[in-house]
């Protein structure tokens, strides 16, 4: 076939560890056509992000090796090439955007050096890489780019991350776009957004995309092709309709099967005691003009919001991304301090809390954060990882019971007893995210607080971890914050749902009114915009075959 | 030919002052180069020459008349008369400043009457014998000299006028309108270099045409590496307290140390082992005092006697030296701590820095000061004892140790005698020092080495530590 | 695991030798290392003619140096390593706190760095002769004090940086308290500069210790350090060099082992470098 | 950020007091000036006569009411040994020491750097060996050793330079050599460490899939991350040149601070060891104003602690 664009056959990829050797791809084959776009859907762990890194010639090696395998682009070995060819690959004809946005921007630099760089790089003029910078962000929605060039990624929520890390990766119109996870921290507005800026590049370059991701739906909109894999195998292959339409694998039906947003609502039982409140909390950065200025402007990231959470109960949060979600995680943990309006624990202000109020809180409050790699202490095993909340609060588990909870728990969340002993960077996306949930669910708390908490989970294990959720909640009267933007996903799970628009509560409800009766047309727009899991051929995102 | 020279000097000096001459870094600079005396001191034999002085009798009541040479101008014009001679004394001993030389004349009261331009009569109070050497000590400089402050570019009358002092060092140039006999040298720059080997390596390749006080180890060339007695001699003093109060045991340790060892070896050989605390060219010096002899079966022997009667001679003996006396000093007592030991002796070794030193040195003495060995280093380059005597060895000498009314009488007489009369008091003191007192194990007279380029010829001598006279310097 | 890096096992022995020296040699040594003989005064190194004791040459005083290299480890690493061990607790635990709480304390304790920093140690140094006895203890503490800040300094800035890191955050919110936080957290991940600091830092102290000797606030003769060796050899560096040499490179020796020895713990203990030393062997 | 400097400099101002008042008390434990000024054979007339000249037979307390009188209009005092102003002498002698510094810490930054950063690249390669090697021992060998044999070898034996002196460019190679090679030898080491972990981080991965050259993820994306340690002990080696590259500047013949001040301890100069305090000690807290300010520039994260 003329058209192939990438070939990728009998790959296989290793990691060794000591004595142990983990093969994380093995024999993979599958081939990519200009201007498609190929799905690699699969469970979490399966090596999707891996297969993409050895095409990239990012694995490190060793530990990690390359056992067999070519992949032919342009006539060339992709997994055989020296630096200098690497270099005139990797950017102008093949990118990438990874799955964890925090960790893959440079701390230290603007993040409009960091776009316009990857022009610079190869052989733009500064002046061009600049403007084309601006009109990049400005195209995957970074409102007020122009301002927010010489920002740094810390000052970006999760999504403007993941938005700056694909602005990076078009920026020179590569013939491969290899995109690990682009949309999971996204809203689903902005999700669309993005997902019609790929399909416009590729009219526009004849770019193909790789899409890795575990979205049945975005699959379902934008793929012509899918791969599905599992255990490092692809398990089968074949166009999109056919797959969806008749899946041949166990996994692949079971994967279907796990699609949420079918199940009924969930109707709130009486309201329980009253554990958390919000009351006219608000957040503002001052974004200051440089080093010595004055504030210019302030940015309201929470702008008096109100909320309750009760015993027993799920409360969602949705909204764009940079709506405040996580600040205002952040500011009910303690962790930042609102501008104004306070956040109370069982009718005690949080702010004014005395040590042991707080440690006390926290014992019953825990957290999953959207950042699943960076909140894991990269020199700590996943044991210790998992038995640290045990060894703070002591007297909760008796320490001869640690390890046998521990791989209980691991075991709830998808993971097997021999994962215990590695370490946080030895781990795929969706791994670490479950090991965080099992961190968070240790301590048998009364409420966790989920941002984002199974974004990178493949339905099927996401659908194993919301049902673990769901039993622990009808046990111990758990109550959920749960922050998401897969729609789907809240409507199955929430009780009742807060709809936020720049720092703002726009809608409140239970689930039942606001994705059958939403009155905001912000929240209908949301509910329009998620895509929908069944493959159709007019879907505006694929690729006109 | 290009007559300017380098000489590189160890240590920078804080002042170059007319009134510091006496001074080691600064004299050297400064003596009978810019700034002249009224007398100055024979390095041969310690007689008196005169310099801006051409004669002077004694006119009883402890003055003075001193002829003035004529002729003889400042190198900022103005003309050397008696005023200025008035001028520089009256300086000299000002309270405003701390000039360094008026130690010399501590004690003494000098007074000056103006006679006419080129005559002064100096008065001392007390009387002075010694009143010529004290004049060696008077350095004239110009009227214009501030006087309450020590000054960094002196004005006299000497060959050589002062130029400039900045970060390349002290620069000096012929001074055209000399009274004397022009000397070779026309220009001469002082640098300070604090390592010994990177002086003498700075004359090796030319860089400088003289290396002041070269360490041995580094005088390895014979042809341009000239070794001199400097005018120190080094010495340890003995706080004579149980058990060093016991005579027996002080001649032990002299027995015990065997000098000619460390001749040649850490120290140069042309050091001399010494008798007694001054040189052999100063007035006063016993020549019939012979060296100890290095006899350890004997000093064993005494120890054992001193054991006997109950001296606690085990008793540990600190040795204090202070840092910095001279090269390869710490190499010195260790070794000598060593011979030490091997007669039975416990001494431990302690070098002091200079000020918790002088603690010890000093009267009034701390009350807690123990039987203990001092190590000490002094110079007397004035021709005669009475700059060592009562000072160490009077009864009411403030570094003395001593009380013994012969020496005491004998010292008394001999400042106050004149010619044979005073010689031989000294000389008797010092017998009965050295033989019968034993205060100090006596070590050497000390050994410079002086590197001179092969282009210039240069004769150290005695003085040479504190006074090099440009002036005689020749070029080959 | 420390075969397979044999830099790292060479430096281990090296250490383990020197160890041995410090604890048996001067017992050994008898006054081999103590007694003079001025007719071998700076004896060349390998000559073989004067005994084995003689191999690395005499100082000055004769002394076999090799005799005196053995002698001077105990004190050399006795005095070292107190200094380097108390400044960088001293250091480390006022650079977390700094750190960690920042706030008034925290400026108070950096400002005290800038008075450590600029008070001359020689006038440190004479203080404590005058006002102490002069023993070893002194010395050590002279020379912690002057180490301190550049502990103080690095894990200050390190701490600021990794407090703010999400791994933190995490466990703070899950109750963990400072001692927890900092001991399981922050400490781990600051040890590795620290450690890099404290082996240079080795090298370092035992020559300082060597011109507190000369101010007579140090060991003094006939105890020796290596230090002191170098700095006596200094005289002689153009026509004996082999006096300093020796010392010199024992002290050279030691840092490096040590240094190599915590560039292997570092990459032992860090998870994501591991690989490097496991790795190796199979090839 | 005003604000914060604004506090950072009353800070300043509150221990260079304190730091004034350390030196004031603890200098004159050290023993009389007159003794270590005056000859040995001073009598004690003479000596009595000096102390009451310089005052130090007042009180302690009174001579340091009056040292604070006259600091509050920067006067410390006439040096005892010199007789001139104490400030004069130290402000003469700062330039050269700064210079010396300022040369040697930023050749030993660059050097150091560069091949600190190299080393980590590939950890326990050949390079990463020898450089480990040599840094180690540029880290152990004493200052006065390195100076002597290099007037040997490279003033004496080859002559490439003159020995010593501060006329010439000359002049000034081999006094910043000696002086840069222990910070050198300290920042390899301490670079190297810290840019391992960073090179280990996801963002140079992305670097490399931009297609970024191995010299430019190097210097450019890790670099800034691991220089914060590197910093702060540049500063530390900076900070001890400027208040003592004595040995250097005895060696070489610069009249710098530490010679100054080294012996203005030994003579008890105790204007001028006052006045080279306060002075060096600016100049310290001033280098440090400005690592903060690196720190700053280097890590915005940093950034928001100060506002
Ligand atoms: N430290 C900071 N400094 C300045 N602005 C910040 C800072 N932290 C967050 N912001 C801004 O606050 C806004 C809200 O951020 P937040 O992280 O709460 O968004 P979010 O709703 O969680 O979005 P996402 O779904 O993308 O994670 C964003 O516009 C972000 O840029
Ligand atoms: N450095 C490493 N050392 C050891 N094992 C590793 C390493 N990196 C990845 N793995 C393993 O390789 C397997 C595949 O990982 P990969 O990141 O490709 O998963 P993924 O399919 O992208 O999953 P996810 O959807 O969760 O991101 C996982 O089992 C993971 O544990
Ligand atoms: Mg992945
Ligand atoms: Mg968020």
């Amino acid at each position: 076939m003329n058209d192939t664009l990438l070939k990728v056959s009998d790959l296989s990829v290793e990691f060794r560890n000591g004595s142990t050797v983990n093969k994380a791809v093995s024999g993979v084959s599958w081939d990519i056509r200009r201007g498609e776009t190929l799905a690699i859907l699969g469970e979490s762990g399966s090596g999707k992000s891996v297969s993409a890194s050895a095409i990239m010639g990012l694995i490190d090696s060793p530990p990690g090796r390359i056992t067999s395998g070519r992949a032919e682009f342009d006539g060339m070995d992709l997994l055989h090439l020296d630096d200098a060819e690497r270099r005139r690959i990797n950017g102008p004809r093949i990118a990438m955007i990874f799955q964890d946005p925090l960790a893959h921007l440079n701390p230290v630099y603007p993040i409009g050096w960091q776009v316009a760089e990857s022009m610079r790089l190869h052989g733009v003029s500064p002046e061009e890489a600049r403007r084309h910078t601006l009109e990049l962000l400005e195209r995957v929605g970074i409102r007020n780019a122009k301002a927010r060039l010489k920002d740094y990624p810390h000052q970006f929520s999760g999504g403007q991350r993941q938005r700056i890390m694909i602005a990076m990766a078009i920026a020179l119109k590569p013939d491969l776009l290899i995109a690990d996870e682009p949309t999971t921290a996204l809203d689903v507005t902005v999700q669309a957004q993005i997902l019609d800026l790929l399909t416009e590049l590729r009219r526009e370059t004849g770019m193909a995309v790789l899409l890795i991701t575990h979205d049945l739906g975005v699959v379902a909109q934008t793929a012509d092709r899918v791969v599905v894999m599992k255990d490092g195998q692809v398990v089968e292959r074949g166009d999109v309709r056919e797959v969806f339409g008749a899946p041949a694998h166990p996994y692949t039906r079971q994967l279907l099967d796990a699609v949420p947003g079918k199940s009924r609502f969930r109707q709130p039982e009486a309201a329980g005691e009253r554990l958390l409140e919000g009351r006219g909390v608000a957040k503002f950065y001052p974004i200051s003009a440089g080093w010595f200025g004055r504030p210019v402007e302030t940015l309201k990231a929470l702008d008096g919001v109100d909320f309750d959470l009760h015993k027993g109960e799920t409360l969602g949060i949705v909204g764009e991304s940079g709506s405040g979600k996580s600040t205002l995680a952040r500011t009910v943990l303690g962790l930042t301090r609102p501008t104004s309006g306070e956040i109370r624990w069982r009718g005690r202000n949080v702010a004014q809390m005395s040590a042991a109020e707080l440690f006390e809180m926290r014992r019953n409050l825990q957290v999953v954060f959207q950042d699943p790699t960076a909140s894991l202490n990269p020199r700590m095993s996943v044991a210790e990882i998992i038995a640290e909340p045990w060894a703070i609060h002591k007297g909760f588990l008796p320490r001869a019971q640690w390890k046998d909870r521990t791989v209980e728990l691991l075991e709830n969340v998808g993971l097997r007893a021999e994962h215990a002993e590695r370490h946080p960077h030895q781990f795929s996306g969706g791994q670490r995210q479950r090991i965080a949930i099992a961190r968070a669910l240790a301590l048998q708390p009364e409420v966790i607080l989920c941002d984002e908490a199974v974004s990178a989970l493949d339905v099927s294990v996401q659908a194993q971890v919301i049902d673990l959720l769901r039993k622990l909640q009808t046990q111990y009267a758990l109550s959920y914050i749960f922050i998401a933007h897969d729609l789907p996903l809240v409507r199955d799970f929430a009780d009742r749902i807060l709809v936020m628009k720049q720092g703002k509560v726009v809608e409140e409800g239970t689930a039942q009114e606001i994705f059958e009766r939403p009155r905001e047309p912000y929240t209908m727009e949301l509910i329009a915009a998620s895509p929908d899991a069944v493959p159709r051929s007019e879907s505006r995102w694929r690729s006109a075959q | 030919q290009d007559t300017a020279l380098t000489i590189a000097l160890p240590a920078e000096p804080a002042n170059i002052d007319g009134c510091n001459t006496t001074v080691t870094g600064i004299g050297v600079i400064v003596k009978e180069n810019i700034v002249e005396t009224l007398t100055t001191i024979s390095p041969e034999d310690g007689s008196i020459q005169p310099r801006l002085a051409t004669e002077w009798e004694d006119i009883g009541d402890g003055k003075y008349r001193v002829s003035l040479r004529e002729g003889v101008t400042f190198h900022d014009g103005t003309p050397f008369d008696a005023e200025a001679v008035a001028f520089s004394i009256e300086r000299l001993q000002s309270q405003e400043i701390s000039c360094l030389d008026r130690t010399k004349i501590a004690g003494i009261e000098i007074t000056t009457d103006i006679i006419d331009e080129h005559t002064i009569e100096i008065g001392a109070a007390p009387a002075q014998v010694l009143m010529p050497t004290l004049f060696s000590f008077i350095g004239v400089v110009s009227p214009n000299t501030p006087t309450d402050a020590l000054s960094r570019s002196p004005v006299g009358t000497g060959p050589f006028a002062f130029e400039a002092w900045n970060a390349d060092g002290v620069h000096v140039a012929r001074y055209d309108g000399y009274w004397g006999e022009a000397p070779q040298v026309s220009e001469a720059t002082y640098v300070f270099r604090g390592e010994s080997a990177l002086r003498a390596a700075m004359v090796e390749i030319g860089e400088a045409d003289i290396a002041h006080d070269i360490a041995p180890q580094d005088a390895v060339n014979p042809d341009i590496d000239i070794p001199f007695l400097n005018g120190e001699t080094t010495r340890m003093r003995i706080v004579m307290l149980p058990p060093l109060d016991d005579i027996r045991v002080r001649e032990a340790l002299n027995l015990a140390f065997d000098r000619e060892a460390l001749l040649g070896t850490i120290l140069s050989d042309r050091a001399q082992i010494a008798t007694q605390f001054i040189l052999p060219n100063i007035n006063g010096h016993n020549p019939d005092l012979e060296p100890w002899p290095y006899d350890p079966a004997r000093a064993q022997q005494l120890l054992d006697e001193a054991r006997a009667d109950g001296v606690p001679v085990d008793r540990e003996i600190r040795l204090v030296g202070r840092i910095g006396f001279f090269p390869n000093q710490e190499e010195v007592l260790q070794a000598i701590q060593q011979m030490w030991a091997a007669v039975g002796f416990s001494v431990r070794l302690e070098m002091m820095e200079s000020a918790d030193w002088l603690r010890l040195v000093n009267r009034p003495y701390p009350a807690d000061r123990e039987a203990m060995l001092i190590q000490e280093q002094h110079d007397n380059n004035n021709g005669d004892a009475a700059f060592t005597m009562r000072f160490r060895y009077h009864t009411d000498g403030q570094q003395s140790e001593m009380n013994n009314a012969e020496v005491d009488r004998l010292i008394d007489t001999a400042e106050q005698s004149v010619g044979e009369e005073r010689t031989l008091a000294f000389q008797e003191a010092n017998r009965i020092i050295a033989d019968e007192v034993i205060p100090a194990v006596p070590m050497y007279h000390m050994v410079s080495y002086m590197r001179v380029g092969s282009s210039i010829s240069y004769e150290p001598n005695v003085l040479s530590l504190i006074q090099l006279e440009l002036a005689d310097i020749t070029f080959n | 695991m420390l075969r397979q890096d044999p830099f790292a096992f060479a430096a281990v022995v090296v250490l383990v030798l020197f160890a041995l020296l410090a604890v048996l040699g001067p017992t050994l040594l008898g006054d081999i290392a103590t007694s003079m003989n001025l007719r071998a005064r700076n004896a060349p190194p390998f000559e073989l003619e004067r005994g084995f004791w003689y191999l690395l040459g005499a100082d000055a005083l004769g002394r076999p140096i090799l005799a005196r290299v053995i002698l001077a480890t105990r004190t050399t690493l006795l005095i070292a390593g107190a200094a380097v061990l108390l400044s960088m607790v001293v250091g480390s635990v006022l650079g977390l706190i700094a750190g960690y709480r920042g706030g008034f304390l925290g400026d108070a304790i950096l400002r005290l760095t800038d008075i450590v920093m600029s008070f001359p140690s020689l006038l440190l140094a004479l203080v404590v002769l005058y006002v102490f006895d002069p023993a070893i203890t002194n010395v050590i503490i002279v020379l912690a004090i002057t180490r301190v800040p550049i502990y103080l300094r690095t894990v200050r800035a390190e701490v600021m940086e990794i407090r703010s890191r999400m791994f933190v955050t995490s466990a703070r919110v899950t109750g963990a308290g400072p001692v927890r936080l900092i001991g399981k957290h922050i400490l781990p991940m600051v040890f590795p500069t620290i450690v890099t600091i404290m082996t240079l830092d080795f090298a370092f102290v035992m020559l300082a210790e060597a011109s507190l000797s000369f101010l007579g606030l140090g060991v003094q003769a006939p105890n020796v350090t290596w230090g002191v060796m170098v700095a006596e050899g200094r005289n002689y560096l153009s026509s004996a060099w082999w006096l300093s040499f020796w010392p010199g490179l024992a002290i050279a020796l030691v840092t490096m082992s040590l240094n190599l020895v915590s560039n292997w713990v570092r990459m032992v203990i860090d998870p994501v470098q591991r690989w490097r030393l496991e790795g190796k062997g199979e090839k | 950020m005003a604000r914060h400097f604004a506090k950072r400099a009353l800070w300043s101002a509150i221990s260079l007091f304190a730091l004034v008042v350390a030196v004031f008390f603890m200098s004159r434990m050290t023993g009389s000036p007159a003794d270590l000024y005056l000859p040995l054979d001073a009598p004690t007339e003479m000596r009595v006569q000096f102390e009451h000249l310089h005052g130090f037979d007042r009180p302690v307390y009174e001579q340091f009411f009056s040292f604070l009188g006259d600091l509050l209009r920067f006067d410390f005092g006439m040096s005892l040994r010199q007789g001139l102003p104490a400030i004069d002498l130290v402000l003469q002698a700062l330039p050269t020491t700064l210079l010396l510094a300022f040369y040697s810490i930023t050749i030993a930054l660059v050097v150091a750097v560069v091949t600190g950063a190299l080393a980590a690249w590939r950890p326990n390669s050949i390079f990463d060996r020898i450089a480990t090697v040599l840094s180690l021992i540029g880290a152990s060998l004493p200052n006065f050793w390195v100076a002597i044999i290099g007037v040997i070898v490279f003033a004496v034996t080859l002559r490439w330079v003159p020995t010593s002196g501060t006329g010439s460019v000359a002049q000034w190679v081999l006094p910043i050599a000696v002086l840069a090679l222990r910070p050198a030898g300290l920042i390899v080491q301490v670079a190297r460490s810290s840019m391992i972990s960073v090179l280990s981080s996801a963002y140079v991965k992305t670097a490399r899939a931009k297609g970024a050259p191995s010299r430019r993820i190097l210097f450019v994306h890790a670099l800034r991350n691991g220089m914060l340690p590197v910093i702060t002990v540049a500063g530390d080696q900076a900070a001890g040149i400027i208040n003592g590259a004595v040995i250097v500047e005895t060696i070489f013949g610069f009249p710098g601070v530490g010679k100054l001040m080294i012996d203005s301890i030994n003579y008890r100069d105790f204007a001028v060891i006052q006045a080279g305090v306060m002075v060096t000690a600016i100049a310290i807290f001033l280098m440090n104003v400005l690592i903060d300010l690196a720190y700053l520039g280097l890590d915005p994260r940093t950034r928001e602690e100060m506002v």
